[in-house]
C-alpha cells in the first residue's frame, strides 16, 4: 500500500508542530525519519495513524483520500504503529494485551480467544515472532514488550507500520533481531517507517531517508543519494558540534563506597553489588533496564531501604540515613523521571530551583521565606544554565523537556557536593541540550567530584565515562575501562535472555 | 390578619406523627384566633436556633416551639424579644421570662397503659420495645412500658433496643431488623416508637405474624389485625387551648397534660374510638377494662408514676 | 498564587458565562417546576443571605460562615499538602467534646477555664488527626480512607459520653451540661453574632501567611504537588505529613470550640455532624482549586447559599432541599472548570516521560 | 453470643444488609476498574431507592420500581461521566457533588411529588415478595440465607460470578480494565477510553440503582430521606479494600453485612447502642490494618 501525505499541518494551539509536510511512502520500503527532539515526527506520525487530528492537508492511501475518525479507522485501513512508550497493559497476559481493541467476539460480545490463538500460530510461522500469550506483561523484559507491540501490529494484518524510536531502550542484540525481522516484512510487501535518531541504523537498514526540523520537512531523498554528514547537517540545521576530549586526570580518594549492598525487589533481590567512586572521575552504569540499576540507586540515594551490605560517603557510612541527611552528606541526584521526581510541575521556577537547598538561611528568616532571594537565586540559575523560560514565577510546567531537565540539573550541580549521581540526565532531550549537559558533567569531574552516571543510553556512557560498571540480572556483570569500551564489548555485556524474544530467526546472542 | 404565628419544628416533619399534629395545631389555632400561620422545618441543632430567630424577626407574636430541643435557645432569645410569646411544647424551663409558657405532656403514663396491655397479651412471657435512639425523651415510652408490663406481669422479660446508626428516626430498614430481631428471641409484643421506623416494624409485623404496640397518633389501620393499641397525645388541642390563653394575656403559662387531662390517652380509653379504631384491642375487652382501671388509678393519683426521663 | 493573567481572562470569560447561564437555567427550572413565584424567591433568598432587620440574616450567615470557612481553612492545610484528610468532621467533634467537657469539669476563672478549653479542642482534634495519618503511615491504610472512618468512632463516643456519663440529665435531650455563663464568647453589640468569627478570621489570616510564605507552607505545597518529588530533594515527608495533619486537625478541633462557647453552650449529640459544616467546608476549597485567598470568600458564599435557601422557603414556599441541589450543581459545573483548568495545566510539557 | 448467631432470623438477615452494599460496590467495582475514582456510591443508592419507590407507586409492580431504579442510576451515572471524564473535573469533587444532589434531588422530589417530608410510605408502593427456593430453603444453615430473599439478592448473587468472567473474557470488560490500567494504549488502539469509562459508569448506575431498590421496595417498602445511611460508604471502602475484584468483593461485602447484622444484635445483650453502632467501622478499620500487615508480610516474603 503507497502512502501519501500531502500538505499535512498540524497545529497544537499557538504551536505549528507539522508545516505543511508532503511525505511518500512506497510499500517494500523502509523508510527512516529523523529530526531533532519537537521537529515533529511523532506529531506527523500520530496524524497519519489518526491520534491527532491535522489542520489542513490529506491523507491518501494508494491515491485515495481519508480523513481518520480516531485510530481504528487507520487501523481498519491497514496502519499499524509501534508507539515509542509502549501502549501496554502491564496487568494484562500478552494475549489479552494483542487482542484488546481487536478482540475476535463470539457470543454477546465474549472474546473468543481460541481463535486469537490459533492465529497468532500463523504469525509466528510466517514471521518468526513468538512469545508467550499466557505470560503477564509486567513481567516481560523492554525486548519482549516490543515483540508483543509487533505482534500487535501483525495481528492486526497491517500494510503499513509506523515504529517510533524502536531501537532506543534495545541491546545491539535486540536490535538485530528487531533488524531481522523488519527485512521480513520488507519482502513481505509491507511499508515501514522507522523514527531514530541514531543515524548508524539508518545507513544499516533504511531505503529512503526524510529529516524534519521545526516541523517542516528538509529532506527527503534515497539513501544512495545521501550521506551520513549530510543528513546529519540536515537534522541540525547546521554542523555538528565537535567531538568532546576528555582530560586525563588521575583519580583522587575514595567518595563512595558500596560493599555487598543487596536490595529488596519483587521475583529476586538486587545485589550483592560492590564498587567505589573517587574523587575526578565518572563512573557509569550500563545495563538494559530493569537489570537493577533503578533498584540500585533509590537504594544509594536513600528513597528504598537497604536489605543488607554498607554505603560510604566521603568516610560515614550513610546507609541507614534518610534522604535528607544523605543529601546533606555531600550526594546531589538528577533522577531519570523529571517529570515525577525532578520537579514539581505546578510549582513555580523559583519554587523548583530552591527546593532541598542546604543553606537554609540564604532564603529564609525564621519559619518566614524571602520570596524576593529565591526568585534571585533562581535568575542565577536560569542564566548560569541558559534555561529558556519566562522567568522564576512561570510554572514549571511551561518548560519544554530539555529545559526542565537544565533546571534539574543546574539545580543538583549548583550544590557543589562531592558526589553527583545522573540518571539517564539526557533522556529524551535534543542534541543541543545533551551537549550542554554532557559539558557540565564534564567540568564537574574536572573539578575533582565524583560523578555516577547511570544511563540506558550506550553511546553516552561511553563517551563519558571513566570506567563502566555494567549491570545484568541484579548484579554487576562486569566492568570495562572508559578507554576500552566499545558498543559491541559493553553491548555483550548487557546481553540478556530478551534478546530470545524476537524469536530464533535472527542471529541470536550467547546468554 | 392581624396576627402571625409561626411554628418551628425539632426536625424534619415527615411523617413523624408528632410533629404533623403541631403542624395540624397552629392551623387549627390560627383558623380559630385569625392569625397568618407559618411553619419553619429545622433539620440541625444549628438551624432550630436561626429559625427562632428568623421568627422573631419576621415578626411572629407567637412561636410555638414543639420539643424539649428548645430550651437553651428559648433561655436565650425570648429575653431579647419581648414583644413576642413563646410557646414551648413537650417541655418547661425553669427561670422564665413573663413571655415564655409551656405545655408538657407525661406520655409514660399512656406508654405505661400500653405496657400493661402487652404484659396481659403475651403468650411468651417475653415482649419488646424499640426506641429510635437512647435518648432520655424516648425513655418515657421504652421505660413506662415496661414498668406497665411488670406491674400486670412480674414473670415478663422485657427487651429493649435501639434503632441507632446515621439515621436513627427514619431508619425502617433498622427498625425492622430490630422487630424481627426480637421477635426471632421470643417476644410477641412489641411497643414502637421509631418515628420513620415505625413502618419497618409494622412490616415485620405483618411478615412475622406478632402483634405491636405504636405511639402518637392511631396507627391501627397501617398494620390490620397486628396493632394492638396506641398511645395518643394531643399536641393540637393543647396548642389551642395554650394559645387561646395566651392571648387572654396569661403570663408564665404552664400546662400539663396527662391521662387527667386529656393530654395523653390510648385507644382502649376512647370508647366512642374503639369499635372502628381497627386496634386488636377491641377484641381484648377485658384487657381493655384492665387498662381503664389502671388509668383510673393513675388519675386519681393512687397510682403514681415517675417520669423516667429524668430517672438514671 | 495563582498569577492574574488579563489575556487568559478574557479568553475563558465566555465559558464561564455559560457555566453562570447552565447554572442559572437549572435553578429556574427546579423553580418553575415546583410552581414557585420566581421573583419572590429570589428576594427571599437575597434578604435570607444578607438582609433582615438590623441585618439579622446577615448575622446567621456570617455565623454559620465561621463554622464552615474555619472546617475550610483545616482542610485546606491538608489538601495543599496533597493529604487527603476527609476527616474533619471527626476532628471537629473531637474538638466540640473535649471542648465542652473541660468547659463543664474544670472549675477555675472563666478566662482560664475558656482558654484551657479551646487549647485542649485543638489538641484533641489534632490528635485524632493524627491518628488518621499513623494509621497510614504505619499501617497501611490510605488516608482517604481511614480518615472517613474515623469519622464515625469518634461521633458514637461523643455520642455515648453525653448520653450516659456526662449528660445533663435534666434537659431531657442527650447533651452535656452547659458550659458556665461566663465563658460564652460575647456577642457584637446589637447583634446575635458571637465573636467565634474573630477566631475564624484569625485562623484564616495564620493559613494565608502559612501558605504563602512560610517554609514549613512551602514544603509541604512541594509535598502536595508531588509527593515524589518532595522526597527526592529530601524534605522530610513523613514528618511534615504528621505535621500538616496536626495542624489541620487543630483547626477543626477550635472550630468545634467556637461552636461550643459561641453558639451552642453545650455539646449537643448530632451538633457538629448534621449541618454537614465539613463537608461544605471540603466543597469549599476544592471549589476553588485550594487557592489560600479565595477559600474564605467560598465558605462564606455557602454560607450564603444556605441561610439564603432558608429564606427562599419562609418567603416563596420553595423547599428547602433546593439549598442541596443548588450547591451540587454549583460545584458541578464550577469546580469541573477549575480542576479540569488544574489538570490541563498538569499535562504540558513536552510529553516525554 | 452463640445464640445470636445461631439463630435463623440472623442468617436470614444478613442478605438484606449485604445486598445494598454488595450491588453498590460492584458497581463500584466496574468503575475503579475502568479507572474512574467514583466515591459518590452512597449518591447512587439513594437515587435508586427514591426511584424504586417512585416506580413501583405508579406501576404497581416492584419490576418496574426496580427498573426505574436502574434508569434513574444509569442517568446519574451519565451525569457523573459529563462532569468527570468529559469535563475533566476532579473525581473527589465531582463525587462529593453527586451526592449531594442525590441527597438534595430525593428530598426535594419527595416534597414536589408527594407531598411529604422525611418519608414516604403508602400501601400502594408496591414490593417485591421474597422468592422461596423449594429444595433449599430445608438445608439447615444455608436455607434461611438463600431462600425466602428478594430477587435484587439473587440478581446480586448472579452478578459476582457474572462480573468475574464479563471482566476476563468480554470485550467491554477488557477494554474496562484496560481504560483503567494505561488509557493512552486503549485511545491508541483506536477506542476511546471515556467512551469505555461512560459504559462502565451507567453499569455502575445500573447496579447501584438496583442496590437502591433493594433498600425501598425489597427490605421495606417505604422511602426515607437518606435512606442509605452510610451504605454506599461502605461499599466504597470495600472497593478500595479489594481494588475492585468481584470475589473479593463479595466476601467482604458479606463480612460488612454479617458485622451490621451482627452490631445491633448485641445490643440485646446490654452493650450502648452506641458501641454497637460503632462496630462495622471498627471491623472495616481492622480488616484494612490486617490486610495491610499481610500484603507487606507477603511483600517481604517473596523477596527473600
Ligand atoms: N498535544 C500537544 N499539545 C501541544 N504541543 C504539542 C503536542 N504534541 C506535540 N506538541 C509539540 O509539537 C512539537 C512537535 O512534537 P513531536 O512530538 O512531533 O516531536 P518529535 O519530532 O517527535 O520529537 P522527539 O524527537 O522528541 O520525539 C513539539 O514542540 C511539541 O512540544
Ligand atoms: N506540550 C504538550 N502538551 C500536551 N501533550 C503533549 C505535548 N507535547 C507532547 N505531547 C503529547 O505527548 C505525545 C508524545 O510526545 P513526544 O512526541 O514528544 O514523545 P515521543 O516522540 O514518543 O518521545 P521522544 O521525544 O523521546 O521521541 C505527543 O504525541 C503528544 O500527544
Ligand atoms: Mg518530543
Ligand atoms: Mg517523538
Amino acid at each position: 500500500m503507497r502512502i501519501d501525505l500531502q500538505d499535512v499541518t498540524v497545529r497544537f494551539g499557538p504551536v505549528t508542530a507539522v508545516d505543511s509536510v508532503s511525505l511518500g511512502i512506497k510499500p517494500g520500503e523502509i523508510h527512516a525519519l529523523l529530526g531533532e527532539n519537537g521537529a515533529g515526527k511523532s506529531t506527523l506520525m500520530n496524524a497519519l495513524f489518526g491520534l491527532v487530528t491535522p489542520a489542513s492537508g490529506t491523507i491518501s492511501l494508494d491515491g485515495k483520500a481519508h480523513r481518520w475518525a480516531s485510530p481504528q479507522d487507520a487501523i481498519a485501513h491497514g496502519l499499524g504503529m509501534v508507539h515509542q512508550h509502549f501502549m501496554l497493559q502491564e496487568e494484562m497476559t500478552v494475549l489479552e494485551n494483542i487482542v484488546l481493541c481487536a478482540e475476535p467476539v463470539g457470543r454477546f460480545g465474549f472474546v473468543d480467544f481460541a481463535r486469537a490463538r490459533s492465529r497468532l500460530d500463523e504469525i509466528a510461522k510466517t514471521h518468526g515472532v513468538a512469545i508467550d500469550l499466557d505470560r503477564r506483561v509486567g513481567r516481560l523484559s523492554v525486548g519482549e514488550r516490543q515483540a508483543v507491540e509487533i505482534l500487535k501490529v501483525l495481528y492486526r494484518e497491517a500494510e503499513v507500520l509506523i515504529l517510533d524510536e524502536p531501537t532506543a531502550v534495545l541491546t545491539p542484540q535486540e536490535k538485530d533481531r528487531l533488524f531481522a525481522t523488519l527485512k521480513s516484512f520488507r519482502e513481505a510487501g509491507k511499508a515501514i517507517v522507522l523514527i531514530t535518531h541514531k543515524l548508524d541504523e539508518v545507513m544499516e537498514i533504511a531505503d529512503r531517508v526524510s529529516v524534519m526540523r521545526a516541523g517542516r520537512l528538509v529532506a527527503s531523498s534515497s539513501l544512495a543519494e545521501t550521506s551520513k554528514e549530510e543528513i546529519a547537517r540536515g537534522i541540525v540545521g547546521g554542523d555538528l558540534p565537535a567531538a568532546r576530549t576528555r582530560k586525563q586526570l588521575s583519580p583522587g580518594e575514595t567518595v563512595l563506597a558500596v560493599d555487598g549492598l543487596t536490595v529488596a525487589r519483587r521475583g529476586r533481590d538486587v545485589g550483592p553489588v560492590s564498587f567505589d567512586l573517587r574523587a575526578g572521575e565518572i563512573v557509569g552504569i550500563a545495563g538494559v533496564s530493569g537489570n537493577g540499576q533503578a533498584e540500585l540507586i533509590r537504594a544509594l540515594t536513600g528513597l528504598e531501604l537497604v536489605r543488607s551490605g554498607s554505603i560510604t560517603l566521603c568516610g560515614n557510612e550513610i546507609q541507614k540515613l534518610d534522604v535528607e541527611a544523605r543529601r546533606q552528606g555531600g550526594m546531589s541526584y538528577i533522577p531519570e523521571d523529571r517529570q515525577r521526581m525532578g520537579l514539581a510541575l505546578r510549582a513555580s521556577v523559583s519554587e523548583n530551583a530552591n527546593a532541598g537547598r542546604d543553606d537554609a538561611g540564604a532564603f529564609t528568616v525564621g519559619p518566614f521565606l524571602k520570596h524576593g532571594a529565591m526568585a534571585q537565586y533562581a535568575r542565577s540559575l536560569i542564566e548560569r544554565y541558559r534555561i529558556r523560560v519566562a522567568g522564576p514565577r512561570a510554572s514549571a510546567s511551561t518548560m519544554s523537556g530539555g529545559n526542565k531537565q537544565k533546571l534539574v540539573v543546574g539545580r543538583e550541580l549548583s550544590r557543589n557536593t562531592p558526589l553527583v549521581i545522573a540518571e539517564n540526565p539526557t533522556w529524551g532531550v535534543d542534541i543541543g541540550a545533551i551537549d550542554f549537559i554532557h559539558g557540565e558533567l564534564m567540568r564537574m569531574r574536572d573539578a575533582g567530584h565524583a560523578i555516577l552516571l547511570v544511563s540506558t543510553e550506550l553511546d553516552e556512557v561511553i563517551a563519558l565515562s571513566d570506567r563502566i560498571l555494567v549491570m545484568y540480572d541484579g548484579a554487576i556483570a562486569g566492568e570495562v575501562d572508559g578507554g576500552e569500551a566499545s558498543r559491541d564489548r559493553v553491548g555483550a555485556l548487557m546481553t540478556s535472555r530478551a534478546a530470545d524474544a524476537l524469536g530464533a530467526a535472527s542471529p541470536g546472542a550467547a546468554a | 390578619a392581624d396576627k402571625f404565628f409561626v411554628y418551628v419544628s425539632p426536625d424534619q416533619i415527615g411523617v413523624n406523627a408528632f410533629l404533623k399534629l403541631g403542624q395540624a395545631g397552629i392551623e387549627e389555632a390560627g383558623e380559630k384566633y385569625g392569625a397568618d400561620v407559618e411553619t419553619y422545618e429545622s433539620r440541625t441543632a444549628a438551624d432550630r436556633l436561626e429559625n427562632v430567630n428568623a421568627a422573631v424577626n419576621e415578626g411572629a407574636d407567637i412561636v410555638v416551639l414543639l420539643g424539649f430541643e428548645f430550651n437553651d435557645i428559648v433561655k436565650q432569645v425570648a429575653p431579647t424579644a419581648p414583644d413576642t410569646q413563646f410557646l414551648i411544647v413537650d417541655q418547661c424551663i425553669d427561670d422564665r421570662p413573663d413571655n415564655v409558657h409551656c405545655a408538657v405532656f407525661r406520655e409514660y403514663e399512656a406508654s405505661y397503659l400500653v405496657g400493661v396491655a402487652a404484659g396481659m397479651l403475651t403468650e411468651s412471657n417475653k415482649v419488646g420495645v424499640v426506641g429510635a435512639l437512647d435518648i432520655p425523651f424516648l425513655h418515657r415510652y421504652t421505660d413506662a412500658y415496661a414498668d406497665g408490663v411488670k406491674s400486670v406481669n412480674a414473670d415478663a422479660s422485657v427487651d429493649i433496643r435501639w434503632v441507632g446508626g446515621e439515621n436513627p428516626f427514619a431508619d425502617p430498614v433498622r427498625a425492622k431488623e430490630q422487630a424481627v430481631a426480637m421477635n426471632a428471641a421470643g417476644a410477641d409484643q412489641i411497643f414502637t416508637a421509631t418515628s420513620g421506623g415505625d413502618f419497618g416494624v409494622f412490616e415485620a409485623a405483618k411478615e412475622k405474624d406478632f402483634d405491636v404496640y405504636s405511639v402518637d397518633v392511631n396507627q391501627c389501620p397501617n398494620a390490620p389485625g397486628h396493632v394492638v393499641d396506641v398511645t395518643l397525645k394531643r399536641v393540637d388541642n393543647a396548642m389551642v387551648q395554650a394559645i387561646g390563653a395566651i392571648l387572654e394575656g396569661e403570663k408564665k403559662l404552664t400546662m400539663a397534660l396527662g391521662l387527667k387531662e386529656g393530654g395523653v390517652s390510648t385507644i382502649a380509653l376512647e370508647e366512642d374510638e374503639l369499635a372502628d379504631s381497627g386496634c386488636l384491642i377491641a377484641d381484648h375487652p377485658e384487657v381493655a377494662a384492665k387498662m381503664r382501671e389502671v388509668a383510673g388509678q393513675i388519675e386519681d393519683g393512687s397510682l403514681k408514676l415517675e417520669d423516667p426521663m429524668f430517672a438514671k | 498564587m495563582m498569577a492574574f493573567d488579563a489575556g487568559k481572562a478574557t479568553r475563558s470569560a465566555l465559558p464561564w458565562l455559560f457555566t453562570f447561564l447552565w447554572i442559572a437555567a437549572i435553578i429556574l427550572a427546579l423553580l418553575l417546576f415546583v410552581g414557585a413565584p420566581v421573583g419572590e424567591a429570589l428576594s427571599g433568598f437575597w434578604n435570607g443571605a444578607f438582609g433582615g432587620r438590623r441585618n439579622a440574616y446577615l448575622m446567621a450567615t456570617l455565623s454559620r460562615s465561621a463554622l464552615i470557612v474555619g472546617m475550610a481553612l483545616s482542610v485546606m492545610l491538608s489538601f495543599r499538602a496533597g493529604l487527603f484528610n476527609i476527616g474533619g468532621e471527626g476532628q471537629l467533634v473531637a474538638g466540640g467534646l473535649v471542648a465542652a467537657l473541660v468547659g463543664v469539669l474544670l472549675p477555675g476563672p472563666p478566662l482560664l477555664v475558656l482558654v484551657v478549653a479551646i487549647l485542649a479542642a485543638m489538641l484533641a482534634g489534632a490528635l485524632w488527626a493524627l491518628l488518621a495519618g499513623v494509621l497510614q503511615l504505619f499501617m497501611g491504610v490510605p488516608l482517604l480512607v481511614g480518615s472517613l472512618l474515623l469519622n464515625y468512632p469518634i461521633r458514637y463516643i461523643a455520642s455515648y459520653l453525653v448520653a450516659h456519663p456526662y449528660r445533663d440529665v435534666q434537659s431531657g435531650m442527650v447533651q452535656s451540661h452547659l458550659v458556665p455563663q461566663e465563658t460564652w464568647f460575647a456577642y457584637f453589640p446589637g447583634t446575635r453574632l458571637d465573636i467565634g468569627i474573630l477566631f475564624t478570621a484569625v485562623a484564616a489570616a495564620f493559613a494565608l501567611i502559612y501558605s504563602y510564605w512560610t517554609v514549613h507552607g512551602y514544603h509541604t505545597r512541594l509535598n502536595g504537588l508531588s509527593p515524589d518529588f518532595a522526597r527526592t530533594v529530601g524534605l522530610p515527608v513523613r514528618r511534615l505529613t504528621l505535621q500538616t495533619l496536626a495542624l489541620s486537625g487543630a483547626i477543626a478541633g477550635m472550630v468545634g470550640a467556637i461552636a461550643v462557647f459561641g453558639i451552642h453552650h453545650r455539646y449537643i449529640d448530632g451538633m457538629l455532624v448534621q449541618p454537614l459544616y465539613a463537608w461544605t467546608g471540603i466543597i469549599a476549597v476544592l471549589l476553588v482549586g485550594m487557592v489560600p485567598w479565595a477559600v474564605p470568600i467560598s465558605g462564606f458564599f455557602f454560607a450564603a447559599v444556605q441561610t439564603g435557601a432558608a429564606g427562599m422557603e419562609r418567603a416563596a414556599g420553595v423547599p428547602k432541599e433546593i439549598a442541596l441541589v443548588v450547591q451540587a450543581v454549583i460545584i458541578l459545573f464550577v469546580a469541573s472548570r477549575v480542576s479540569g483548568a488544574l489538570t490541563a495545566s498538569r499535562g504540558d510539557g513536552d510529553g516525554h516521560v | 453470643m452463640f445464640e445470636l448467631i445461631a439463630d435463623p432470623s440472623f442468617a436470614a438477615s444478613i442478605p438484606r444488609f449485604v445486598t445494598p452494599i454488595l450491588l453498590a460496590a460492584l458497581g463500584g467495582a466496574l468503575c475503579e476498574r475502568a479507572g474512574v475514582f467514583n466515591i459518590a456510591l452512597e449518591g447512587f443508592l439513594l437515587v435508586g431507592a427514591f426511584a424504586a419507590v417512585l416506580g413501583a407507586y405508579f406501576s404497581g409492580t416492584p419490576y418496574i420500581g426496580a427498573l426505574t431504579a436502574m434508569v434513574a442510576g444509569m442517568a446519574l451515572g451519565v451525569v457523573f461521566a459529563e462532569f468527570n471524564v468529559r469535563r475533566g473535573g476532579d473525581s473527589i469533587v465531582v463525587s462529593i457533588a453527586i451526592n449531594l444532589l442525590a441527597a438534595g434531588l430525593t428530598t426535594f422530589f419527595l416534597r414536589a411529588i408527594f407531598d411529604v417530608t422525611g418519608a414516604f410510605s403508602d400501601p400502594a408502593i408496591a414490593g417485591f415478595s421474597p422468592i422461596r427456593l423449594p429444595f433449599i430453603e430445608n438445608v439447615p444453615l444455608l436455607g434461611p440465607i438463600l431462600s425466602g430473599q428478594a430477587l435484587p439478592f439473587y440478581l446480586a448473587l448472579l452478578s459476582v460470578p457474572f462480573l468475574h468472567v464479563f471482566l476476563a473474557r468480554h470485550r467491554l470488560g477488557l477494554r474496562i480494565r484496560a481504560a483503567g490500567e494505561n488509557p493512552q494504549a486503549l485511545r491508541a488502539g483506536g477506542v476511546s477510553p471515556k467512551r469505555v469509562q461512560l459504559l462502565a459508569l451507567i453499569a455502575c448506575g445500573a447496579l447501584c440503582g438496583l442496590g437502591g431498590a433493594q433498600l425501598s421496595i425489597a427490605n421495606v417498602n417505604l422511602f426515607v430521606e437518606n435512606m442509605s445511611a452510610g451504605r454506599g460508604w461502605i461499599a466504597v471502602v470495600a472497593v478500595l479494600l479489594t481494588r475492585g475484584r468481584p470475589w473479593p468483593l463479595f466476601f467482604i461485602a458479606l463480612l460488612f453485612g454479617a458485622v451490621d447484622s451482627l452490631s445491633f444484635r448485641v445490643q440485646g445483650l446490654g452493650l450502648a447502642q452506641q458501641f454497637t453502632d460503632m462496630m462495622p467501622y471498627l471491623a472495616t478499620l481492622i480488616v484494612l490494618v490486617a490486610l495491610s500487615w499481610w500484603r507487606a508480610r507477603r511483600a517481604k516474603g517473596d523477596a527473600s
